[in-house]
C-alpha cells in the first residue's frame, strides 16, 4: 500500500514538475500574474484607498469579501473544536492516561511571562492599528494578542487565566469581530451602497471616499483582530485541557 | 544544447518545482502515514507548499515589498512605476489559505484527540483492529 | 379520419371520479355501508360518464383533452377512440359488478383492512380507465405503472408469507419490464421520431432499420408484461394468492387486459399495421403469442388448483388476443379487440364462481369439487356458461371474436395461426367441460358434498349471473363493442 | 433598494443569524431555534426575490462586492443556473431547520446553540459557493462548508469521529488540489473572476498550454472528491450515515449536489465547452467512469442493512447519474444533469426526513427498523413512499423526467451503456425501495406463515417533523408536474452555449 | 538565459533543500513530540523563505500562526496522546 501510494505520488509529481515548463518564469515582471491585476492594484490601489500597504488594501478593500469569510472560517474553526471537544462534565476524566502533570511553580518562567505580556499586547495592538502602512493588521496582530494569553496560560495555569478571560467572554469577542465585519457591510448597505462598499461611509462620518476607504478598513481589522485573538486563545484552551478546561499544558 | 536547457530550466523554475515536490511529500504523509497526527502534518505541510507555490507566482526580480513608499518626498498622486513592488494579490490569497490551514489543523486535532479518547491509540492499523473485535 | 377531435373534459373526469372517492371511503372507514354506497356510486357514475360519450364514438368523432404540459413537446393527453372506449366500457361496467361481488366476498370471508381494500381498488380503476384513455405512450405508460404499484396492497391483502411471495414476484415483473423495456424503447422511439402520439399509420420513418424495429417490438412486447407473454408469466399464477374479486377485477380485466390494451396500442398505434405486414414483423408477433397459447393451455390442463387453472388459461387468452392483432390484417385486429371485451365478461364470470365455490364450501381444489353442481346449481351454471365464452362455443359472445380472428387469419394466408387457433380451443374444450362434467354428472357416493352444503350469499352469485348473462347477450347483439371496434378502421 | 441587494442577503442573513445564535442565545435553546429559523426563512425570501427577477430579465445579475469592478473586485453572478440551485439550497435548509427542532434537542443536548451556528455557517458557506462569481472566493467558502460540516458530522453517532478525520483528510486534499489548479490557472492568465477567466482561456494559445491542461484536471479532482465521485467516494457513506439526524438531512443533499453545480460552473463558465470535450479527450472515459459510479453505487446500497448507509450510497449513485449527464456532450443530457439537481435535493431530502423519523421514534435505523411502519407512522411511510418512487424513476415523481432527459442525451449520442447503466440502477432502486416497502407493509408471520395482527400504538413523529418531510414530497410530485415550466424557464437557459 | 533569481537566491537554494528536509524528517521522525518541533522549524524556514521572496505581511502570518499557535497546538496534542509513532 505505501509501496503504491509512494509510486503514485512521485509519479504526479513527476508530471506537475514537467508541466512547470509550461509556466512563465519565475520572477518575471511579464509574467500574466504579474501584469494584469498586479499592476492596476499596485497603480491604483494607493489612489483609491489612500492605503499604502498593497496587501491590507487588496485584503481588506478589494477583496474584502474573502476577507470576511476568512474571519468566518477562524469563528467557524473555533466552534467546531468547542462542538467536538467540550465537555462539561468529567466522567470521561479516567480514559485521559498521558495527561501532562504540572510540577511546582516556575518562579522565572512566571515573572518573564509577566514581563512580557504587556509589551506583547502593545506591540499587537500596533501591529492592528499601523497595518495600514506596515506589515500587519488584523490576522497578525490578532494571533500575537491570543498568543499573549496562551502565553499566561502556559507560565501560570488555565484556571487562573480563565478567570482574567472567561471562556464565554471568549466566545463573545470571538462572534464580536465578525459581526463587526459583517455589520460593517451591513451598514454600507444602509446607506446605500452595495455590501461591504465603504465608500459610502464618506458622507456619514464626513471625510472623502477615499479616507473612508481607509477607515472602514481599520474597522474591520478590528474586527478580524478581535475574532482571531479569542479564537487562537480559544483553540489552545480546548486542544491543550483535551475539552475540560480543567488543566492546560 | 540539451544540459543548458535543463539548467534554465531549473533555474527558472525551481521554486515552482520546489512547491511541487513538498506538496508530494505532504500528500505521502496524508495518504501513506499510519499515525494520524502524522497526516495532520503531512496535510500542513502539503498546505503551505500550495502557499509557497503562490507566493512563487507572485515574485518579480528587482521590486520591493508591496508597500507603496510614500510621505515626505513623494508625491502622492504621481504615477506609480509596478516593476516596484511585487505582485500583492497572491499574498491577499494567502493570508486567507494559511488561515484556513490553522483552522483546518485545529479541527483535525481536536478530532483527534477525540479519536484517541475513544479508542485509546491514534494508529491507524490499531484502529481497525479494534473495530474487528 | 373526417371529424375534428372532440374537446371535453369528460375522459379527465371519468379518471378522477374513482380517485376522488378514495378520500370518502377512507373517510367512511367505520360505517362500512356508507363506505360501500360511494364505491358503488363511483362506480355508477364512471359508467354514466363513459356511456355519455358512446354516441360520439360511434360516429366517428375521438374526445381529445391535454391534461398537463408535462415536458416541452410532450404532454399528457387524453384521446378517447374506439378502441379506448370498448376498454373502457368493459373495465366500468365490471367495476360495478366487481363491487357487489366483492361487498359480500369481503362481509362473508370477514377480511381485515376492507377500506384499504376499496381504497386501491378505486385507485386502480382510475388508472386503468386511464390506461384506455391515454393519449399517448408517455400517458399510457403513467398509467400503467400507477396500476402495477396501486394493485401490489391488493395482491398482498393478506399479508402473509404465501402473499408476500407473490407479491414479489408481481413487482418484479410488472416493474422489471417496465422500466427495464418498456421505458428505454419508449425513449428510443422519441429519439428515433420525435414523437410518442398513436396514430394508426404508425409513427416510425421508413429510414429505421428492420432490426431497430424488431428490437423495438420485442422489447415492447415484454415490456409491458402485464400481458402475460411467455417467459414473462409467471406473476400471473403468483398473483392468484390475491382475494377472489382482486383476481377477478384485476386478472380478467383490469391489470392484464391493460398489459394487452397497451400492447395492441403499441402494435397499431406506434408501429402500425401496414408496417408490421410490410416489414414481416408480423411473424414474430404471432411466434411468441402462439407459442404462449399453446404452452400456457398445456400447463393449465394439470393444474389442480382452480384459481390457478384460470390464471394459466387467461395467459392462453392474452395471447390468443395478441395473436390476432399480430395477423395484422384488419379482421384480426377487430377480432382481438373483440375478444378483450368477450373473454372479459367470461373470464370474470368463472372468476367469481371460483370465488363463489370458496366462499360457500371453503374448497379450492379441482378434484375436490366432483358434485358441486348438484349443490350449487346456479353458480355453476354460470360457470358453465363462462367457460363456454373462453372456449369460443355458441351461445357466449367468444364464438363471435374467435369467428372474425379465425377469418383475419384466412384473410393474412397465415394457416399456421388457424392451426393454433383450433388446437387452443380444443385444449380449453379440455381443461374447462371435464369440470362442469363431473359437478354436475356424478353418482351419489362420489358427490364430496353434504346436503347442507348450498349456495353462497347472493351478493356472491347474482354478480356471476349478470356477467354470464352479458355474455349470453353479446352472442346475440355484439353491435355495440363491434361497432367501437370498426370506427378504428373508418 | 432592497431587491437590489438581494444576492447578498441570501447568504449574508444566515451568517448574521448564526452570529446572532452565538452571542445571545447561549442559554435559551428556544431563542436559537427561533433565530435561526428567521435566518433560514431571510434567506429563502431572498433566494426567491432573486430567482423572480432573473426569471424576470434576460441577463444575469452582478452583484459587485464592495462597489469595486469585476476584475478587481469580486462579483456575485446570479444566473438562470445558480438561482435556481440557491433557490433549492435554501429552500431545503428552510425546510430542515424546521424538521430539526426535535432530533438536535435529543442528538445534541449540550451544544445547541453551537450546533445552530455551525448549521448557519454552513448554510451560508454553500450559498456563497454558489453565488460567486470568483474562483478564489470559492475556495474560501467551500472550506467554510467543509469545516463546519466537519463538526456537525463529527458530533454523529458511532464511529462518527474516525470517519469525520478520513474525511478531513480526503476533503483538504480535494480543497487543495482546487486551490491549486486555481492556481495554474491565475498563473497563466493572471485573473480569478470567472469571466474575466473565461475571456483569457478562449485564446488559442491558452487551449494548448499543458498547464491550463494540468489546472483544469485538478479543479475537477478537487471537485470529484468534494462530491464523492466514484473512485474518490470511499469516506462519503461512513461519513453521512454515521452523522446526527438533522445533519445528515442537511450535509447529504446539498453538499454533493453543490459541488455538482460547481463542476457544472467551472466547467462551462471558466472553460467552455469546446475546450472540455473538444481539446480535452475525457469525455469517454468520464462518462464510463460514471456509469461505473452509478453501478457500483446501487450494488453496494443492495448490500447495506442499515437504512441511512443505504441512502448514502443511492446519493453516491445519483451523484453517477448527474456526472454522467453533464459528461454526456449534449443539451438534453446536460438538462437533466441541472434538473436532476433540482430534483435530487429534493428526493434525498425526503428519505433522510423519513429516515431520521424513524431512528427518532424507534432509536434503530436498520431494515427491520420499518416493520410495520405503515400502520405505525402512516405520514412518515408516505413521504418516504413517495421519496422512494422518485429514486426508481416513477412518473409522475420528478425522478422520473430527469431519468427521462438523462437516457434521452444518452440515447442521442449513441452512449448505450449510460442508459443501461441508468435503467440498472432503477431496478436496483426498485428492489431496494419495495424490500423496504414489504417489510413495511407484512406484519410478523406466525408459524404457519399468516401475519399476526396485533395493535400497534400509533406513534407518529412531532408535526415538526411531518410537515416539512410532507412538504418534501408533495415538491417531489410538485416539481414533476411542473417539469415543462421548469424546463423552459430555468433549465432550458443554462444550457451552455455549443451543446 | 534569464535569470531573475532574488535578492538573495543563494540564500534561496539553501534554505528549499533545509525546508524539505524538515518536511521529510517531520513526517519521519517517531516521537511526536520531536515530530511537531519539527514542523514548527519547517513553518519558520517556510516564513523565511517568504520573507526573502518579499511576501513580509504572509511571512509575518505564518511566523505567528504556523510556526507560533500551529506549533502550540500540536504539541498540546501530541502531549495528550502517546508520543511514540509506529512511522
Amino acid at each position: 500500500m505505501k509501496r503504491l501510494t509512494l509510486f503514485l505520488v512521485v509519479l504526479l509529481g513527476a508530471y506537475l514538475v514537467w508541466t512547470t515548463q509550461d509556466l512563465p518564469d519565475w520572477g518575471d515582471p511579464a509574467s500574466p500574474a504579474n501584469s494584469y491585476l498586479s499592476t492596476h492594484y499596485i497603480k491604483k490601489a494607493y489612489e483609491e484607498t489612500s492605503v499604502p500597504n498593497l496587501v491590507t488594501a487588496v485584503l481588506a478593500d478589494y477583496r474584502g469579501y474573502d476577507t470576511m469569510f476568512e474571519t468566518v472560517v477562524v469563528f467557524c474553526a473555533g466552534l467546531a473544536v468547542l462542538t467536538i471537544l467540550r465537555r462539561t462534565k468529567r466522567k470521561h476524566k479516567k480514559n485521559v492516561k498521558f495527561r501532562p502533570q504540572r510540577e511546582g511553580v516556575d518562579i522565572i518562567l512566571q515573572n518573564a511571562a509577566r514581563l512580557m505580556i504587556a509589551p506583547m499586547q502593545l506591540f499587537a495592538l500596533y501591529v492592528i492599528a499601523h497595518g495600514h502602512h506596515s506589515p500587519g493588521g488584523g490576522f497578525q496582530g490578532g494571533v500575537i494578542l491570543g498568543a499573549s494569553f496562551i502565553l499566561l496560560a502556559l507560565a501560570y495555569d488555565l484556571k487562573s487565566t480563565l478567570r482574567r478571560f472567561k471562556e464565554n467572554t471568549v466566545l463573545f469577542y470571538s462572534g464580536l469581530g465578525v459581526l463587526i465585519y459583517a455589520g460593517i457591510g451591513v451598514i454600507s448597505l444602509v446607506l446605500g451602497g452595495n455590501f461591504l462598499a465603504y465608500a459610502a461611509w464618506g458622507g456619514l462620518l464626513g471625510i472623502s471616499e477615499v479616507e473612508a476607504h481607509s477607515y472602514g478598513m481599520l474597522g474591520v481589522e478590528i474586527g478580524v483582530a478581535f475574532t482571531v485573538m479569542a479564537i487562537m486563545f480559544s483553540l489552545y484552551l480546548d486542544l491543550a485541557s483535551g475539552g475540560d478546561l480543567d488543566e492546560g499544558l | 544544447m540539451y544540459m543548458e536547457s535543463l539548467i534554465s530550466f531549473i533555474v527558472t523554475e525551481y521554486n515552482y518545482s520546489a512547491a511541487l515536490i513538498l506538496i508530494m511529500i505532504g500528500m505521502y504523509g496524508m495518504i501513506a502515514k499510519n499515525n494520524l497526527l502524522k497526516k495532520v502534518i503531512g496535510m500542513s505541510i502539503f498546505q503551505s507548499a500550495i502557499i509557497l507555490f503562490y507566493i512563487s507566482i507572485g515574485y518579480k526580480g528587482g521590486a520591493s515589498i508591496p508597500i507603496i513608499k510614500h510621505g515626505s518626498g513623494m508625491a502622492d498622486h504621481a504615477a506609480i512605476d509596478p516593476t516596484l513592488y511585487v505582485n500583492p494579490l497572491p499574498h491577499v490569497l494567502m493570508l486567507t489559505a494559511i488561515v484556513v490551514g490553522v483552522a483546518t489543523l485545529g479541527v483535525a486535532l481536536a478530532i483527534l484527540q477525540k479519536i484517541y479518547r475513544v479508542h485509546g491509540t491514534i494508529e491507524e492499523d490499531e484502529i481497525l483492529e479494534s473495530l474487528k473485535e | 379520419m373526417d371529424h375534428l377531435p372532440f374537446i371535453s373534459a369528460a375522459p379527465a373526469l371519468a379518471i378522477l371520479v374513482s380517485l376522488a372517492a378514495v378520500p370518502l371511503i377512507a373517510l367512511s372507514s367505520k360505517i362500512p355501508n356508507l363506505r360501500e354506497f360511494w364505491t358503488l356510486a363511483a362506480g355508477v357514475v364512471k359508467l354514466l360518464l363513459v356511456l355519455s360519450m358512446a354516441g360520439w364514438i360511434l360516429a366517428g368523432n375521438t374526445y381529445v383533452y391535454e391534461i398537463w404540459d408535462i415536458l416541452p413537446g410532450l404532454s399528457l393527453k387524453l384521446r378517447v377512440d374506439g378502441f379506448g372506449m370498448l376498454f373502457a366500457l368493459v373495465a366500468s361496467t365490471l367495476w360495478i359488478v366487481t363491487s357487489i361481488y366483492s361487498i359480500g366476498y369481503m362481509r362473508s370471508e370477514n377480511e381485515h383492512a376492507q377500506t384499504r381494500f376499496f381504497c386501491f381498488f378505486a385507485v386502480a380503476l382510475s388508472a386503468t380507465i386511464g390506461v384506455a384513455f391515454a393519449g399517448n405512450l408517455l400517458t399510457l405508460y403513467l398509467f400503467y405503472e400507477k396500476l402495477s404499484l396501486s394493485t401490489y396492497p391488493l395482491v398482498t391483502h393478506h399479508q402473509d408469507r404465501e402473499g408476500r411471495g407473490g407479491g414479489r414476484k408481481y413487482l418484479t415483473y410488472l416493474l422489471g419490464t417496465s422500466i427495464g423495456l418498456a421505458l428505454p424503447a419508449m425513449l428510443i422511439t422519441y429519439h428515433l421520431t420525435g414523437s410518442l402520439e398513436f396514430s394508426s399509420l404508425g409513427v416510425f420513418p421508413e429510414t429505421v432499420s428492420k432490426s431497430t424495429l424488431v428490437v423495438l417490438l420485442l422489447m415492447f412486447m415484454f415490456g409491458f408484461s402485464k400481458a402475460g407473454l411467455m417467459p414473462f408469466h409467471s406473476w400471473l399464477p403468483g398473483a392468484m394468492v390475491a382475494p377472489t374479486p382482486v383476481s377477478a377485477l384485476l386478472h380478467a380485466v383490469a391489470v392484464v387486459k391493460v398489459g394487452v390494451f397497451s400492447v395492441l396500442r403499441v402494435l397499431t398505434g406506434i408501429f402500425g399495421i401496414d408496417l408490421l405486414a410490410g416489414q414481416d414483423l408480423n411473424t414474430i408477433v404471432c411466434g411468441v403469442a402462439a407459442f404462449t397459447v399453446i404452452v400456457s393451455s398445456c400447463i393449465a390442463l394439470s393444474q389442480d388448483n382452480l384459481k390457478r387453472l384460470l390464471a394459466f388459461s387467461t395467459v392462453g387468452q392474452l395471447a390468443y388476443i395478441i395473436l390476432g392483432a399480430g395477423l395484422a390484417t384488419k379482421l384480426g385486429v377487430t377480432g382481438s379487440m373483440l375478444h378483450i371485451s368477450m373473454h372479459a365478461y367470461s373470464k370474470i364470470t368463472l372468476f367469481f364462481c371460483a370465488g363463489a365455490i370458496f366462499v360457500a364450501t371453503g374448497k379450492k381444489y379441482i378434484s375436490q369439487m366432483v358434485g358441486i353442481g348438484k349443490r350449487m346449481p346456479v353458480t355453476m351454471f354460470a360457470f358453465f356458461v363462462g367457460s363456454l365464452g373462453v372456449i369460443g362455443l355458441p351461445p357466449a359472445g367468444g364464438f363471435i371474436s374467435k369467428l372474425i380472428m379465425v377469418r383475419g387469419a384466412l384473410d393474412a394466408d397465415m394457416a399456421w395461426v388457424l392451426g393454433v387457433y383450433l388446437t387452443s380451443s380444443f385444449l380449453n374444450a379440455a381443461y374447462f367441460l371435464p369440470i362442469v362434467y363431473r359437478a354436475f354428472f356424478c353418482t351419489a357416493d362420489e358427490s364430496m358434498f353434504e346436503d347442507k352444503v348450498s349456495e353462497a350469499p347472493i351478493f356472491c352469485w347474482l354478480p356471476p349471473v349478470i356477467t354470464a348473462t352479458i355474455s349470453v347477450v353479446l352472442f346475440f347483439c355484439p353491435w355495440l363493442y363491434l361497432g367501437f371496434a370498426n370506427v378504428m378502421f373508418q | 433598494m432592497m431587491s437590489a441587494q438581494a444576492p447578498i442577503l441570501i447568504l449574508l442573513i444566515p451568517l448574521l443569524c448564526g452570529l446572532a445564535i452565538t452571542l445571545v442565545a447561549q442559554k435559551s435553546k428556544n431563542l436559537a431555534f427561533f433565530l435561526i429559523l428567521i435566518g433560514m426563512i431571510g434567506s429563502f425570501s431572498a433566494a426567491c426575490s432573486t430567482l423572480i427577477q432573473v426569471l424576470q430579465g434576460s441577463a444575469p445579475i452582478h452583484y459587485r462586492l464592495g462597489g469595486w469592478p469585476p476584475p478587481f473586485g469580486i462579483e456575485l453572478v446570479i444566473d438562470h443556473l445558480n438561482a435556481m440551485v440557491l433557490f433549492i439550497v435554501s429552500g431545503s435548509a428552510l425546510l430542515t431547520a424546521v424538521y430539526s427542532r426535535n432530533t438536535v434537542i435529543v442528538e445534541i443536548p449540550d451544544r445547541v446553540h453551537h450546533y445552530y451556528t455551525l448549521y448557519a455557517l454552513l448554510v451560508s458557506g454553500l450559498l456563497g459557493m454558489v453565488a460567486t462569481g470568483d474562483a478564489f472566493n470559492l475556495y474560501v467558502l467551500l472550506e467554510i462548508s467543509a469545516l463546519s460540516s466537519y463538526a456537525l458530522l463529527a458530533r454523529g453517532r458511532g464511529l462518527a469521529y474516525l470517519s469525520t478525520f478520513k474525511y478531513i483528510i480526503i476533503g483538504t486534499i480535494g480543497a487543495s488540489f482546487y486551490l491549486l489548479g486555481v492556481g495554474y490557472l491565475y498563473i497563466k492568465t493572471g485573473t480569478l473572476n470567472m469571466a474575466d477567466l473565461s475571456q483569457m482561456l478562449a485564446s488559442p494559445d491558452m487551449k494548448e498550454s499543458v498547464s491550463i491542461k494540468t489546472g483544469f484536471v485538478l479543479i475537477i479532482i478537487g471537485v470529484w472528491v468534494k462530491m464523492g465521485f466514484f473512485p474518490l467516494h470511499g469516506w462519503l457513506p461512513n461519513c453521512y450515515s454515521r452523522a446526527s439526524t438533522t445533519t445528515s438531512c442537511l450535509i447529504a443533499p446539498l453538499m454533493t449536489k453543490v459541488s455538482i453545480y460547481v463542476m457544472i460552473r467551472l466547467m462551462f463558465s471558466v472553460f467552455s465547452v469546446d475546450y472540455v470535450f473538444n481539446t480535452l479527450q475525457f469525455q469517454q472515459a468520464v462518462v464510463w467512469m460514471a456509469c461505473i459510479a452509478i453501478v457500483a453505487g446501487s450494488i453496494s446500497a443492495l448490500a447495506q442493512q442499515d437504512l441511512k448507509r443505504m441512502l448514502c450510497y443511492i446519493v453516491l449513485a445519483e451523484v453517477g447519474y448527474m456526472v454522467g449527464g453533464v459528461w454526456l456532450m449534449n443539451s438534453n443530457g446536460f438538462a437533466g444533469a441541472v434538473y436532476h439537481i433540482m430534483s435530487d435535493v429534493m428526493m434525498t431530502l425526503c428519505l433522510f426526513m423519513a429516515v431520521g423519523a424513524v431512528i427518532y421514534k424507534t432509536g434503530d435505523s436498520s431494515l427491520e427498523s420499518m416493520r410495520g411502519i405503515f400502520r405505525k407512522m402512516p405520514v412518515t411511510a408516505t413521504a418516504f413512499l413517495i421519496g422512494g418512487f422518485s429514486i426508481i424513476g416513477i412518473p409522475p415523481t420528478c425522478g422520473f423526467f430527469s431519468k427521462w432527459y438523462l437516457i434521452t442525451g444518452a440515447v442521442e449520442t449513441g452512449q448505450y451503456h449510460f442508459m443501461i447503466a441508468l435503467l440498472f440502477s432503477s431496478l436496483v432502486n426498485a428492489v431496494l425501495f419495495f424490500r423496504i416497502i414489504e417489510i413495511g407493509f407484512f406484519n410478523r408471520f406466525d408459524d404457519s406463515g399468516h401475519g399476526i395482527h396485533q395493535k400497534f400504538e400509533f406513534s407518529e413523529a412531532p408535526v415538526m417533523m411531518l410537515a416539512p418531510m410532507l412538504i418534501c414530497a408533495a415538491s417531489l410530485l410538485v416539481i414533476g408536474l411542473y417539469t415543462s415550466f421548469i424546463l423552459r424557464n430555468i433549465v432550458q437557459w443554462t444550457i451552455p452555449a455549443g451543446l | 538565459m534569464n535569470l531573475y533569481g532574488s535578492l538573495l537566491w543563494q540564500f534561496d537554494l539553501l534554505i528549499i533543500p533545509m525546508v524539505i528536509i524538515c518536511a521529510i524528517a517531520a513526517l519521519t521522525i517517531r516521537d511526536l513530540l520531536s515530530a511537531t518541533v519539527v514542523f514548527g522549524a519547517y513553518s519558520f524556514l517556510m516564513c523565511l523563505l517568504w520573507t526573502e521572496m518579499l511576501a513580509v505581511d504572509v511571512a509575518f502570518t505564518e511566523a505567528a500562526v504556523g510556526a507560533g499557535v500551529s506549533t502550540i497546538l500540536m504539541v498540546a496534542t501530541a502531549l495528550h496522546i502517546k508520543r511514540k509513532s509506529k512511522d
